[in-house]
């Protein structure tokens, strides 16, 4: 029975239902749904890649492909996976629980939000065009100059690809910067930093990497689109450019982006231990302060992946110790998970448990190797074999789809209001654990055995044809566990039982709230006293109700201490205008025509003021 | 426990932090930038290449008074919004906007007189497009006070409310502070 | 199931899993069948942390196992646990102390490698090899003896050589994985390594950057011969060709007549194109077309023919000869010996 | 009702220092390492290629010990906060983020000394020559 306040509420916050809220809502519940699916729709389109890679290297010399297609599938499946389905489907998480599990009722810029979501889709429209024109970028998913250059690549492949993630950085910087003023300023009163869930620590130090970490990869991208276009040489030697100048650029972006990854799987991974473990985790202090540094070092250690292009011996030492010392952070939340688990009652074997289990294991592997590759000497050895290969698919496929899956699993009866069947999670884990470690396992003896990566075919005296078949074969078992992952989600959200608000007994706040929750969130905003709010305060209740308005309570950034509640804006079709503004600037570039490029950003121009015109507020 | 209606200004408003996250994204551009154009600088033999005059230090200088000394109107406006005087808001903004152009035609008088393209070597290169980054920098940062101006005209700003003054204040400020650093670096260094 | 059996059953697997990859190392291509003093190098790094990684994952998998399996005494309570204080301990050892000691050992290892490198290359060499990489063949330059061949390089065993390394076109990767670490091909940078066989053989080296269409066809090979064996080797390919004969003469007026000449040379001729690799002793060479096929009449002249058809995506052109002129011009390149 | 007060108008004073050293003892440690990262690299990358490997050690090692002063500070700094919060009775909420901010300064000060040592003093120990010469 629903009381007045809910009600009022409701009235406030709710959405006109069809098809015209979809354009214009602005709840941080709906544009996080849509991130998890289109992702998850990416997802799909780079295991297809995968799959055809895979079948055309499960034997020596096999001609189904031709090696144009071959490395416009091997750039598009980096591209896809890290670019279009990993980092978006872990920001769309975030987006949609970081403001539950504070606390509060909506992200601080929604607008902002639904605008991330229209340009990430469609930079990966744009992405994509490339296979419809039969021009894909081919150039791999860090596409070294001179190769991408305008000599050796000509075609609009690699324009595709670089316009592309231009495009896609406003999304990505856009989002990061609406997740930290979110997670500064709108948490619930008595909200200290030291009573932040670890996955919201996780998200903060995520965004913060992304708003460091895009420039460096724009400022490339706007670098090799001047040089394959307007003929300026900033990677061309023989006229004063350096290619190392791109990998220098590249790589300052291309390993903190790896744990822009790896660390929203870590607080996801962070969440549910200690939730079927039934207590706190062991040493919140140095989880929380492990991510940070995790963070900070991650910026440090860009040139071992240059270890082998014959810069000065002396300066890689200084990568080489920051890319040791790194495992440090990694290696402390390791065992306070472990710690957590053995100090912990019997664990409940849930699916989303078991890929939490499955992820450790995993990710010990890739990170032992990974510490392998912080000494010069074995990565000038191995590097670009397919021991690199093996190592990055433990850590990224491991360390952050794992944990992926745990989260989708543990957070689906609180987004869908569904329960997934236990039988059929537990097969799919099974079956994804196997097949994963069949297809890339026998990678490291491939990579030992002198296979170089991203080659098309291979010839059969080196020795690798079996370690290939099985892989290949591997590659068919972890399809069908992913496959049976996508039957439980379909089958749960047809016929799968209502879940109630709180089905694990778990500790943070978006348990508190119905499932799926309500448009406003939290009836009142709750105060909270400690790390585990639902564990040690029964009743959260306030009597902050904030009913005045659309509006949601900031506080100050150490100790939430409550400040003036904030007026939240109206839905609007402004973002996915200013969006579509944005996209034809972008195409027109692609098609190189100035007057398309100069009308639509007078467009786009023009939209941003229309939505900018009622910014911070207008009195009376 | 009751929480005063009042708008949040400064580091209270959650817009003046976006806009501060927004500058954290954008001086790490211009750190890549300047970082790229020292990376290529110290690899090349002779610096400016020879037949490449040094820039003109003349030139650059006056720019450099004319854009950092834009930031004065702007203080001084949003001084005069803070109590109210609409009207000291706009002349400030005005002056601050005729000062920014007269930089950016300084600047489009250097493109039009180098004696190199972007298309000559690694130098030109540089040179023009860390300028033209820059360039659209204050464009843009002119776009969003004549916004300001023109919103001030709709009356949404008084005394208590101006947040999105200081915000847009802010990005100026950034914008004469960064052109500090490129000073130095593209004008200055080719001197060392 | 106790926990104790369960922890030896993981080892089991896990000395299982390690002892097939050992077995399974051993190849063309396998580091750990090094034979030089560079791939001794990686190949006792890599087995020394091969053992700690073993060792660390041992650790965590016995941790996991003892966690989720162990008897918990009393009653089986869903409310969760708030009390306990504890672990930290474990954190910090497991996390911080026991890594930082293994890590500071590795990072002066790994110093003590570099500076060996270091004193490799600095040191001296009897030879001077220039590798210059160039889309989808590598071209070995032999300053001192006046030497121009593709693919394959002879080099004295046991001495070392100084690899100068740079590209002509886009950045590849000069990799002889039994010899040596691997080392960029960068236009606009020479980057050296210094190559030395113990033994006499032949090893086979890849590109490993990739470099477009046919990266996964540029191989190399490195044959290393007994000094006075070399020496043999480089007189011989010091030699001008003699002059043809026969059906070799007839072949040689068509290579003459025909676009050949503008990519490739052959000393003692006027062809001097510098595009494609120098023939002047092609048929000394086991493979062509960058280790893709092996020498023979037959696929030379199939290469000839239609090269798309042999290497997709190379840049040598069809040629437009009749099958006879094709025959008569193999003839004349299996005579450049 | 729980302890959430009316908007705190200004910050004290001494609580905005005590804060902004409390953000020192944890970023300056770090700040500090990434300084000698950026600086140690461009003279190693410049100084090998000009030739003469000692000149470059002797810069690189004072870059270093510069750095290692300001991690030290920020590590002292940290330690000193959170032995002070321990005597302190503040408010319960309070002092709890207090001494959490203190332990991550000290830790994050700790490991990033490491750091700055194993990079910037340990390779000169061994490494003799600048390879390429």
């Amino acid at each position: 029975m629903a009381t007045a306040t809910e009600e009022r509420l409701e009235e406030i916050w709710g959405e006109e239902p069809g098809p015209v809220s979809w354009f214009t809502t602005g709840d941080h519940k709906r544009i996080g749904r849509r991130y998890i699916v289109t992702a998850l729709v990416f997802f799909l389109l780079g295991g297809i890649e995968a799959a055809f890679m895979r079948w055309q290297l499960a034997q020596p010399g096999s001609t189904h492909l031709t090696p144009e297609q071959y490395d416009e599938l091997f750039s598009m499946h980096g591209t896809t996976m890290i670019f279009l389905f990993i980092t978006p489907l872990f920001t769309g998480l975030a987006n949609y629980l970081v403001p539950l599990m504070i606390g509060t009722r909506d992200m601080a810029f929604p607008r902002l939000n639904a605008f991330s979501y229209w340009i990430f889709l469609g930079a990966g429209i744009f992405l994509y065009a490339g296979f419809v024109v039969g021009a894909a970028p081919n150039g791999g998913w860090f596409a070294y100059p001179p190769l991408t250059g305008p000599i050796f690549d000509p075609g609009i492949n690699m324009d595709i690809w670089s316009l592309g993630l231009i495009f896609l950085s406003i999304s990505t910087t856009a989002g990061a910067i609406n997740l930290i003023v979110t997670i500064l300023k709108l948490r619930a009163p008595g909200m200290s930093l030291a009573r932040m869930p670890l996955y919201v620590w996780a998200m903060f130090v995520t965004a913060w990497m992304m708003v460091l970490a895009m420039p460096p990869l724009t400022y490339a991208n706007v670098l090799l689109q001047l040089d394959r276009n307007l003929g300026t040489n900033f990677f061309d030697p023989t006229a004063g450019g350096d290619p190392l100048l791109w990998q220098h650029l590249f790589w300052l972006f291309g390993h903190p982006d790896v744990y822009i990854i790896f660390l929203p799987a870590v607080g996801i991974v962070s969440t549910v231990i200690p939730t079927f473990s039934r207590r706190p985790i062991v040493g919140y202090p140095y989880v929380a302060l492990a991510t940070v540094l995790t963070g900070i070092i991650a910026f440090g250690v860009w040139v071992h992946h240059m270890f082998a292009t014959g810069l000065p011996s002396l300066g890689l030492t200084f990568f080489a110790a920051a890319s040791m010392i790194i495992t440090i952070p990694s290696g402390v939340q390791v065992f306070a998970w472990l710690a957590t688990i053995v100090r912990g009652r019997r664990p409940a074997f849930t699916t989303p448990f078991l890929f939490a289990i499955g992820f450790i294991v995993v990710f010990v592997i890739g990170g032992v190797t990974g510490v392998m590759f912080a000494s010069v000497p074995f990565d000038q050895g191995v590097t670009d074999s397919y021991f690199v290969v093996a190592h990055f698919h433990y850590v990224l496929f491991g360390g952050a789809v794992f944990p992926m899956f745990a989260g989708l699993h543990y957070w689906f009866p609180k987004i869908t209001g569904r329960t997934y069947s236990e039988t059929l999670g537990r097969w799919s884990f099974w079956l994804i654990f196997a097949g994963f470690n069949v297809t890339f396992f026998p990678m490291h003896i491939m990579g030992l055995l002198g296979m170089p990566r991203r080659v098309y075919t291979y010839s059969p005296d080196l020795g690798v044809e079996g370690l290939n078949l099985l892989s290949s074969v591997g590659a068919a078992v972890l399809t069908i566990g992913i496959a049976l992952v996508a039957i439980n989600a379909i089958k749960s959200l047809i016929a799968g039982s209502k879940a109630t608000a709180n089905p694990w007994g778990a500790a943070t706040l978006e348990w508190a709230t119905t499932s799926p929750p309500a448009h406003y969130g939290f009836a009142s905003i709750p105060i909270v006293h400690g790390r585990d709010p639902l564990w040690e305060q029964p009743d959260l209740g306030s009597d902050l109700t904030l009913t005045h308005g659309r509006e949601i309570l900031g506080t100050t950034i150490t100790d939430a201490d409550p400040e003036e509640p904030l007026p939240m804006p109206e839905g609007s079709v402004l973002p996915l205008v200013t969006a579509l503004g944005f996209a034809a600037v972008f195409v027109s570039l692609l098609v190189g025509s100035v007057p398309a490029a100069l009308v639509s950003t007078l467009l786009t121009l023009g939209l941003i003021g229309a939505w900018t015109w009622t910014l911070g507020g207008v009195p009376g | 426990m009751s929480v005063a209606r009042v708008e949040p200004r400064g580091a209270r408003s959650t817009g003046w932090w976006g806009m501060a996250l927004f500058i954290v994204a954008e001086l790490t551009l211009f750190g890549t930038a300047v970082a790229s154009y020292l990376f290529l600088r110290f690899r090349a033999p002779t610096w400016p290449p020879p037949g490449v005059e040094d820039p003109d230090l003349v030139l650059g200088g006056i720019a450099t008074v004319l854009l950092v000394g834009s930031s004065i109107p702007i203080l001084w406006a949003e001084r005069g919004i803070e109590r109210g005087d609409v009207r000291r808001m706009r002349i400030g903004i005005a002056i601050s906007i005729v000062l920014a152009l007269a930089f950016l035609s300084i600047q489009g008088y250097e493109y039009a007189s180098a004696s190199f393209s972007w298309r000559t070597d690694a130098y030109g290169s540089l040179f023009f497009t860390i300028l033209s980054l820059h360039g659209l920098h204050v464009i843009g940062a002119i776009l969003i006070v004549s916004w300001l101006e023109a919103r001030s005209f709709a009356g949404h700003f008084d005394g208590d409310h101006h947040v999105a003054v200081q915000t847009g204040a802010l990005y100026w400020h950034f914008v004469d502070i960064v052109w500090l650093a490129i000073f130095s670096v593209l004008y200055l260094s080719p001197r060392i | 199931m106790s926990t104790k059996a369960r922890v030896v059953q993981g080892s089991a697997v896990l000395a299982g899993v390690l002892a097939l990859t050992d077995a399974a190392c051993s190849g063309p291509g396998a580091t750990s069948d090094a034979s030089g003093p560079g791939a001794h190098r990686i190949s006792l790094l890599s087995v020394g942390m091969f053992t700690i990684a073993a060792f660390v994952f041992l650790v965590v998998i016995c941790f996991l196992a003892y966690g989720l399996f162990r008897r918990r005494p009393g009653s089986d309570d869903e409310r969760p646990d708030l009390e306990d204080r504890g672990g930290t301990r474990m954190v910090l050892l497991g996390g911080v102390a026991f890594p930082i000691v293994v890590l500071i050992t590795l990072f002066v290892i790994t110093l003590i490698a570099l500076e060996a490198q270091a004193r490799e290359d600095t040191g001296s060499h009897v030879l001077t090899i220039n590798v210059v990489a160039h889309r989808w063949w590598w071209e070995f330059q032999y300053p001192d003896q006046g030497i121009d061949t593709a693919n394959e390089a002879h080099i004295p065993t046991g001495e070392p050589v100084l690899m100068q390394v740079t590209s002509t076109d886009v950045i590849h990767s000069f990799w002889v994985p039994r010899l040596q670490r691997k080392v960029d091909a960068i236009p606009g940078r020479t980057n050296d390594v210094t190559l030395q066989a113990d033994a006499d053989g032949t090893y086979l080296g890849v590109c490993s950057e990739f470099c477009g269409l046919q990266h996964a066809h540029m191989h190399l090979e490195v044959v290393a011969q007994a000094p006075d064996a070399f020496d043999g080797w480089v007189g011989q390919q010091q030699q001008v060709p003699p002059e043809p004969t026969g059906e070799a003469l007839q072949g040689q007026q068509v290579f003459l007549g025909s676009s050949c000449v503008y990519c490739h040379s052959i000393t003692g001729t006027n062809a001097n194109g510098t595009v494609g690799p120098n023939l002047t002793h092609v048929a000394g060479r086991t493979t062509l077309a960058a280790g893709t096929i092996p020498n023979t009449p037959e696929e030379l002249a199939q290469w000839i023919e239609d090269p798309q058809s042999v290497k997709p995506g190379t840049q040598m052109p069809a040629s437009d000869l009749t099958p006879t002129q094709i025959r008569q011009l193999v003839a004349y390149l299996e005579s450049l010996t | 009702m729980g302890e959430a007060t009316v908007p705190t108008e200004q910050r004290p004073r001494q609580d905005r220092g005590a804060l902004a050293l409390a953000w020192f003892g944890i970023l300056g440690a770090p700040a500090a390492w990434a300084a000698q990262l950026l600086l140690s690299d461009a003279f190693a990358e410049v100084g090998c290629e000009a030739g003469g490997f000692s000149s470059i050690s002797l810069v690189l090692v004072v870059i270093t010990l510069a750095a290692l002063a300001v991690a030290v500070a920020a590590g002292v700094v940290a330690f000193v906060r959170l032995r002070q919060t321990r005597a302190r009775d503040d408010d319960p909420a309070r002092l709890e983020r207090m001494r959490f901010m203190a332990l991550c300064g000290c830790l994050s000060s700790a490991l990033f000394v490491i750091l700055i040592v194993l990079g910037g003093i340990v390779p000169h120990l061994v490494l003799s020559t600048c390879t390429p010469p």
